[in-house]
């Protein structure tokens, strides 16, 4: 890092070995291998928590409420049979009884009795039965029964003419219910920590922020190189402390550690503490990431780039990183005291030692409200690169959409308390509702200002573009289904049930995680100096995108009807929605197989990527692909605006490709 | 207005009955569904607008070669001040009709019948007002998921509290929803819509007792689904219960006929003396083959060893937990079976306040302590705790 | 980043050449600051849960609060705050004569600087918590003075760490248990007490350490008049933890 | 926010270099100064032990406790004294860059919010307890316990006569309702229509305090010497306010 040497090779120039190659990347202090060690280690925790989101859908594919049921086939009407209240032999096919142990002569099947007025109509198949023992009360089966059951009548002892055939499922009796719920909520714990302490909160800022923010800045590197590298370091093992726990057992908490469930679950096990622990150590590793930014920003912008010379992009960085530095410590102080409370059990949150999980509550919003905003805004960022690159097209209201950035980050800190409207004290929840207003109004103005960017431009349609086309569409319902939970009395309905399950995940994931894949794909040139496939990678998008909608919109009507979040299993109506939503999942699922194989492909035999394969005007496209060591041969002089296509010919771009129109010229002189 | 033309689309439409299960059974519930719907609508117009303009702007300035987008304004500060006063406008009548809707929704009227509602891990109880606790339950797969009766057309104000870990009182069909903590009470109301059988879920009941059937028999009757609607651990989505709506009368039938084993401290003790007691110990004096229990308490009797004590709770109590350990003379030789664990504290309680009531020196002395004085301050079920001395004791 | 030429004879703060990302020297101390200074925000806004916890109980249970504070003593609170505002003087002080060139005598007021803080830890744990925890030293502490020794030390140092009965196994370690409440809520008065002057304690031996690393580094010729960027960090960070103490002494010793 | 607020930064001069970036050397500030600061801290530490101080003092002579926040007041305002003077002064911000400023102020801001809106919560509750109050009683106005009130009402009109019985009657039912109270209800004492009276959000469930007695004698004393402060709790019931 000297000042001595240059080189003047690519980042990615091989040092030597293998071993000289390793050491190299590991105690590198460059923002670009640091940014591509957070993508990798970003992407990998996001396939962990996918497999989880996964588990998650597969387990509800069907309710386990009903513990014993079986498909009657009969051909007499099963009605009278079962309401003759007979003693049942169930037996397997080859005529042995199963399970003797637990269903044992004189069982008794009944119906359930709601069932009957179904009977009339149409009980040709999916009668729920009963299984009850002698005093009618337990279910005693545990097995799942595949196979015919005989039905014999108690008091003549004969078969009766129908035959059943059965298919018992589910793990029946109370304790095997409890043990299944408890490895679901162990997964979806799982799946929201991972998403948010280690996907979502990062990607973008400590990736692609990371790689393109002195880039963009025309800077020879962040501020402080090695406490990027620590943060990187920091994220690992928190990462690791997180991930432990579910080698000790699992958490099952919730991502959000409510108390006092939080400190009384597992009293005896450290796997809580741990994956708290992680945690709080993520919360340093962001702080790092932020603070670095905050400084590169306000000290190494080129010569000439004024704060209105910004991409948009670093707009949105700089507002997350003041997010990131404000918020963090307070997540910090909560989960220290949740450690504290655990250990030596103290009582600030717990009611049982006169403490306040309200307090607890307004303690962990006051971090992961805004933090919200530290995961949409980077992704509202590179949407906003998105659409002005590849639609060539100055952006529509720079200044607005930057200050929007900033009004948002501002507004984060005053609308925590909408996360608790059912446990907030009456005028808390009115001041609070109003101010969650506050928030749709910067959100809009972007929203606006980007849709009309597209006027007038000269718009390619290419993946990058389509995710951030993919990104208005998913937003833009995720932002105005946020509207329903900011009303106090419909999010008195609607909180904590699907309905925001679905609006979170439209928001982070069609948000955030969009912009992030868009973002990726928009700067893999850049990157790796490699191309990709466009058409193979269009239809990975289109693939998520389908997938996504499937998924979550579906959720949205659960919520509405009633469907609580955080259930293992559920009442039967529900059903169908939930079966359409974990189809969703796997096609979501093959989107991201494909832009995994287009990526691989890419990195294996992509085409060599030229500097500015889009014809973007900021300083990242000025670099070589991929960039040499200190970024520029030459420190970078700030001429034009970041978005000044129709004055400026991109750099690397011939004038002749880029011929821009004499009155363009001319109005920019008179401008 | 447009506001009305929604709302009427709201009533009736497609779409309300493509997101709504059923119809809302309370009337401040419809409010929020037509607050919903028209949300709904809101949303959906400034969607498509904005997707439509997307759309067709994407494919009308596609990219053609060799060819520079035209200069075009990098912003216009009318249309932005526009864009950003308006939804403003729109934001601040939907937080004012959201608000109101609420307000609605949490403060109940005074003339509702107030309950405990109890929640712990995993399962919901209510105590109703005169004591007792709904029999009631219905199986659903392994679990009985208890049945609360609730009268039609009267506003039920619930307080609330969590035994464990926090809980929340969710019941869609109404719209509301609210935390419960342990150590503190928080409140939620409704006033369900007379049964007209348009909701029914697919659950029965399991009254165990042939008086709440009679009560209940012919009865319409509508059920609504009571979740627990914050993460509670293990069995969260086990925690369900059904609260069915019966019309004003029956539900007052059905309270009479569970009071059975519950009521006021001296009643329920009336109720165990028939049950366990009355076969030897009368109450009117008359010879049994145990002594009576009239005019006993707070009179001094002879024992068999020839002490006198003195009947009083502790006394009571010994003999009903350990009948030998003091036995009245002229009863010797009569074997009164132990009744620990037979009956509860709460129910040794009870008889003590019976007996109490039979005795010109126990409350009836002072007339100032009736029997079921509970009673009277509308709170039964406020049993004295056993080993604490009972607070209307005469002395 | 510094280039260290080895034949060079001139003592290090002299040879200091900025990181090769920053255009001049300047800019880079006042980006460290700068960067510092966030990170100070940090700090502040983590023991500003403690003091949110602190306000919002003070003004539910005051009773608690009120006894509380009355079973501190003011004056070992005291001595600790004058103690700690010398040492700021002095890490303030000895910045200055790095500035001036002083070298030994700015490493001298670091040293003092570092054994104040040490006097600080030392007098907050055997004046202070050893005696609530143990007994012992139970006449420097007017709260234990008409309590028995025995009693106190029944609830030993690691009844911290036991697993109490009753109330699910969850009721406070011994620690909070501090036999002289009258007021129900009293445990959240020593939560409070224990969790922010520990957590301060703590954040007095990370600022001894830094000071210590600059201390050594300036016996080395790292720092003077020229690059003295790592001591005023370690300075900025010594005097927040000491704002946290002017904050924290009112709160817990004075206020009732 | 404000950071990019033109005051605050002046665009043709990205880099402020017209605000230090041109000298090498920072401000010194001089040991002298320094030692003034110091005394004057001294000062102010040994000011508000004597405010502390000399308040028990006053208290002690007019009888009766003083305002609750004027303690507060007291050693806050001194304290944000010191800690300007520690931030001003030994921490440089007064030679500093502006920025270093703006960003402790914006620390002090979101750290006001955070306690400002999380006390307007959990310090708010009873006051819309209060509100409702109004229009809710106790137990309920359903004919099933109000006939037994009324019923009770009567029987006691009847023998005692009009005055007397209705007095008989209320002061049952304010016995009742303090027995309640005071009953130290265990745990699972979660009796049917009847808010116990809270005192902050714990009832009487914690038992780790001292004896029943003390512990009542300790909360009266404590409700009689800070009148209007939190600890008076609104009974939610509102007919039965008074206290023990």
């Amino acid at each position: 890092m000297s000042s001595g040497h240059h080189s003047h090779g690519s980042y990615l120039e091989s040092k030597g070995g293998f071993f000289a190659n390793v050491l190299d990347w590991a105690t590198t202090v460059d923002h670009k291998k640091i940014g591509v060690m957070y993508l990798f280690a970003i992407l990998f925790m996001f396939f962990l928590g996918g497999v989880a989101a996964l588990a998650v859908r597969i387990e509800l594919l069907e309710p386990v409420r009903v513990k014993t049921t079986f498909t009657a086939t009969g051909t007499e009407p099963v009605t009278q049979l079962l309401r003759a209240d007979v003693a049942a032999d169930i037996k397997n096919k080859d005529g042995t009884p199963a399970k003797d142990t637990l269903l044992t002569a004189g069982t008794r099947v009944q119906t359930h009795p709601a069932a009957k007025t179904v009977l009339g109509n149409e009980l040709t198949s999916g009668t729920q039965v009963d299984v009850l023992d002698d005093a009618g009360k337990t279910v005693v089966q545990t097995a799942t029964l595949k196979g015919s059951v005989s039905v014999t009548d108690p008091k003549t002892g004969a078969a009766t003419a129908s035959k059943i055939t059965g298919q018992f499922f589910g793990s029946p009796d109370a304790t095997a219910i409890a043990a299944g719920n408890n490895t679901y909520n162990r997964l979806f714990t799982l799946h929201g920590a991972i998403m948010v302490f280690m996907v979502i909160v990062p990607s973008v800022p400590a990736s692609l922020g990371n790689f393109f923010l002195p880039l963009m800045l025309g800077a020879k590197d962040v501020a402080f190189p090695r406490l990027n590298l620590l943060s990187w370091y920091i994220y690992v093992t928190g990462s690791i402390f997180a991930v432990s726990s579910i080698v000790l057992g699992g958490v099952d908490t919730g991502w959000t550690f409510y108390t006092p469930y939080s400190t009384s679950t597992d009293a005896d096990s450290i796997r809580v503490v741990f994956m708290i622990l992680g945690a709080f150590i993520l919360g340093f590793s962001s702080i790092l990431t932020g603070l670095n930014f905050i400084v590169t920003v306000h000290k190494l912008r080129a010569p000439g780039m004024g704060w209105f010379d910004m991409p948009l992009f670093v707009w949105a960085v700089y507002s997350s990183g003041i997010i990131q530095v404000l918020a963090t410590p307070v997540i910090g102080i909560t989960l220290l005291l949740l450690v504290f409370e655990r250990i030596t059990h103290i009582g600030i949150f717990d009611p049982a030692l006169g403490g306040d999980p309200v307090l607890y509550q307004h303690f962990f919003w006051f971090y992961s409200h805004p933090v919200v905003y530290v995961m949409i805004l980077p992704g509202m960022g590179i949407i906003t690169e998105l659409i002005a690159v590849h639609s060539h097209k100055r952006i529509f209201g720079y200044r607005a959409i930057a200050f929007a950035s900033l009004g948002i980050a501002g507004v984060s800190f005053i609308v925590w308390g909408h996360h608790m409207f059912t446990s907030m004290s009456e005028v808390a929840s009115t001041i609070f509702s109003a101010l969650t207003f506050l928030v749709a109004i910067p959100t809009a103005v972007k929203v606006f200002n980007w849709v009309g960017t597209l006027y007038k431009g000269s718009i390619t349609i290419n993946t990058p573009m389509l995710y951030a086309l993919i990104f208005l569409f998913t937003f833009s319902i995720g932002g105005l289904t946020g509207l329903p939970l900011g009303t106090l009395s419909t999010d008195m309905h609607l909180h904590d049930t699907y309905f925001v399950v679905a609006h979170f995940h439209y928001v982070m994931m069609g948000g955030t995680i969009m912009a992030f894949i868009g973002g990726i794909h928009h700067w893999w040139p850049k990157m790796f100096g490699k191309m990709y496939n466009e058409k193979a990678a269009m239809l990975g998008a289109i693939l998520v995108f389908i997938g996504f909608n499937v998924t979550f919109f579906t959720q949205f009507f659960l919520g509405v009807r009633g469907m609580p979040r955080r259930y293992a299993s559920y009442v039967d109506e529900f059903q169908t929605l939930h079966i359409i939503s974990t189809i969703g999942s796997f096609i979501l699922l093959a989107g991201f197989l494909v832009h995994l194989s287009v990526f691989v492909a890419s990195l294996v035999a992509g085409r060599k990527a030229p500097a500015n394969p889009w014809g973007g005007l900021t300083f990242e496209w000025l670099a070589d692909s991929p960039p040499e060591e200190h970024n520029f041969a030459h420190e970078p002089l700030c001429t034009h605006g970041p978005y000044d296509y129709d004055t400026t010919v991109p750099p690397h771009w011939d004038p002749k490709d880029y011929p821009i129109p004499a009155e363009n010229l001319a109005a920019a002189g008179s401008h | 207005m447009s506001d009305r033309i929604l709302f009427m689309l709201a009533e009736q439409d497609v779409f309300s009955k493509a997101w709504l299960r059923a119809p809302a059974s309370t009337d401040v519930a419809r409010d929020t569904d037509s607050m919903f719907m028209w949300l709904w609508w809101f949303c959906v117009v400034w969607f498509v607008f904005l997707m439509a303009l997307m759309v067709y702007w994407v494919i009308k300035y596609r990219r053609r070669p060799g060819t520079v987008a035209p200069k075009s304004a990098s912003h216009n500060t009318p249309l932005e001040v526009a864009w950003t006063i308006i939804p403003t406008l729109f934001l601040v009548y939907i937080f004012f009709r959201g608000f109101h809707g609420w307000i609605e929704k949490i403060v109940a009227p005074g003339d509702a019948i107030e309950m405990n509602l109890t929640g712990a891990r995993w399962y919901w109880s209510i105590d109703y007002p005169n004591g007792a606790q709904s029999p009631a339950s219905t199986r659903i797969g392994a679990k009985d998921i208890p049945v609360f009766y609730m009268p039609a057309e009267r506003s039920v104000k619930l307080r609330m509290q969590s035994q464990d870990v926090m809980h929340a009182f969710y019941v869609p069909d109404f719209r509301i929803k609210q935390d419960l903590w342990p150590n503190r009470y928080s409140q939620m109301w409704f006033k369900a819509h007379a049964p007209d059988g348009t909701l029914k879920h697919p659950v029965v009941s399991n009254d165990a007792k042939d008086e709440v059937a009679k009560a209940l028999s012919g009865v319409p009757y509508e059920d609504h689904w009571l979740f627990c609607a914050e993460y509670c651990g293990d069995e969260h989505s086990e925690m369900a219960g059904i609260i069915r709506v019966v019309p004003e009368d029956a539900f007052n039938r059905w309270l009479d006929a569970i009071k059975n084993g519950t009521g006021t401290p001296a009643e329920i003790g009336q109720a165990i003396w028939k049950l366990r007691c009355s076969s030897c110990h009368t109450v009117d004096g008359g010879k049994n083959t145990g002594p009576t229990w009239k005019n006993i308490w707070g009179h001094e009797a002879q024992m068999m060893t020839g002490k006198m004590i003195m009947v009083d709770e502790n006394y009571v109590r010994e003999s009903i937990l350990n009948p030998q350990a003091q036995i009245v003379m002229g009863f010797q030789g009569q074997n009164m079976p132990s009744f620990a664990g037979v009956l509860n504290d709460k129910q040794i309680t009870a008889v003590i306040e019976y007996i109490k009531t039979l005795s010109d020196m126990g409350t009836l002395g002072d007339p100032a302590h009736p029997a079921g004085m509970d009673a009277k301050v509308g709170t039964p079920g406020t049993e004295t705790k056993p080993g604490e001395k009972p607070a209307d004791k005469p002395q | 980043m510094t280039t260290l030429d080895s034949r060079d004879n001139r003592p290090l703060w002299q040879r200091y050449v900025h990181g090769h990302h920053w255009r001049t020297q300047a800019e880079e101390f006042d980006g460290a600051k700068l960067g510092f200074w966030l990170f100070l925000t940090t700090e502040v806004l983590l023991f500003g849960g403690i003091f949110c916890a602190y306000a919002i109980f003070r003004s539910l249970y005051p009773g608690a609060w009120k006894e509380g504070s009355s079973l501190l003593d003011w004056k070992i609170g005291g001595i600790n705050t004058a103690v700690l505002l010398i040492s700021s003087y002095t890490m303030a002080v000895s910045i200055y004569y790095i500035q001036v060139g002083k070298i030994s005598r700015a490493r001298l007021n670091l040293m003092f600087t570092i054994l104040c803080g040490a006097l600080f830890v030392t007098l907050k744990l055997l004046l202070e918590y050893t005696p609530k925890w143990t007994g012992w030293f139970f006449f420097m502490d007017p709260a234990l003075g008409h309590h028995s020794i025995d009693a106190a030390a029944g609830n030993g140092l690691f009844g911290l760490f036991r697993h109490v009965e009753g109330y699910g196994g969850k009721r406070p370690g011994s620690l909070y248990e501090y036999g002289f409440g009258h007021d129900p809520h009293m445990p959240l008065w020593w939560s409070v007490y224990y969790v922010g002057t520990s957590i301060h304690a703590l954040h007095v031996i990370i600022g001894m350490i830094l000071i210590f690393r600059v201390w050594l580094k300036a016996g080395k010729g790292v720092y003077g008049p020229n690059y003295y960027t790592g001591v005023e960090i370690a300075g900025l960070y010594w005097h927040l933890v000491d704002l946290i103490w002017i904050f924290l002494f009112p709160l817990l010793y004075l206020i009732h | 926010m404000s950071h990019a607020s033109p005051a605050a930064f002046n665009e043709l001069d990205p880099h402020d270099a017209s605000h230090h970036g041109q000298h090498e050397h920072h401000a010194i500030v001089g040991p002298f100064q320094l030692r003034l600061v110091l005394v004057t801290l001294l000062f102010f530490t040994f000011a508000t032990v004597a405010f502390a101080q000399i308040e028990v003092f006053v208290e002690g002579l007019i009888g009766g406790p003083l305002p609750w926040w004027v303690n507060v007041a007291g050693a806050m305002s001194i304290a944000v004294v010191k800690s300007l003077l520690v931030m001003a002064i030994f921490m440089q911000l007064r030679y500093d860059n502006p920025m270093n400023s703006i960003i402790m102020a914006f620390t002090f801001a979101a750290l006001a919010i955070f306690i400002v809106f999380t006390g307007i919560d959990l310090l708010g509750r009873s006051q819309v307890d209060a509100y409702k109050a109004e229009n809710i009683k106790a137990g309920g106005t359903d004919e099933i316990v109000s006939k037994k009130r009324d019923a009770f009402l009567a029987k006691m009109v009847d023998r005692y006569g009009a005055e007397e019985g209705k007095a008989k009657y209320e002061e049952l039912d304010h016995e009742f309702n303090h027995a309640h109270e005071e009953s130290a209800a265990a745990p699972e004492g979660n009796t049917p229509n009847l808010s116990r009276e809270r005192v902050g959000l714990t009832g009487a469930l914690l038992e780790v305090a001292p004896a029943k007695g003390e512990h009542a004698e300790h909360g009266a004393a404590h409700e009689g010497a800070e009148p209007g402060k939190k600890g008076e709790k609104t009974n939610p019931m509102g007919q039965e306010s008074e206290g023990p």
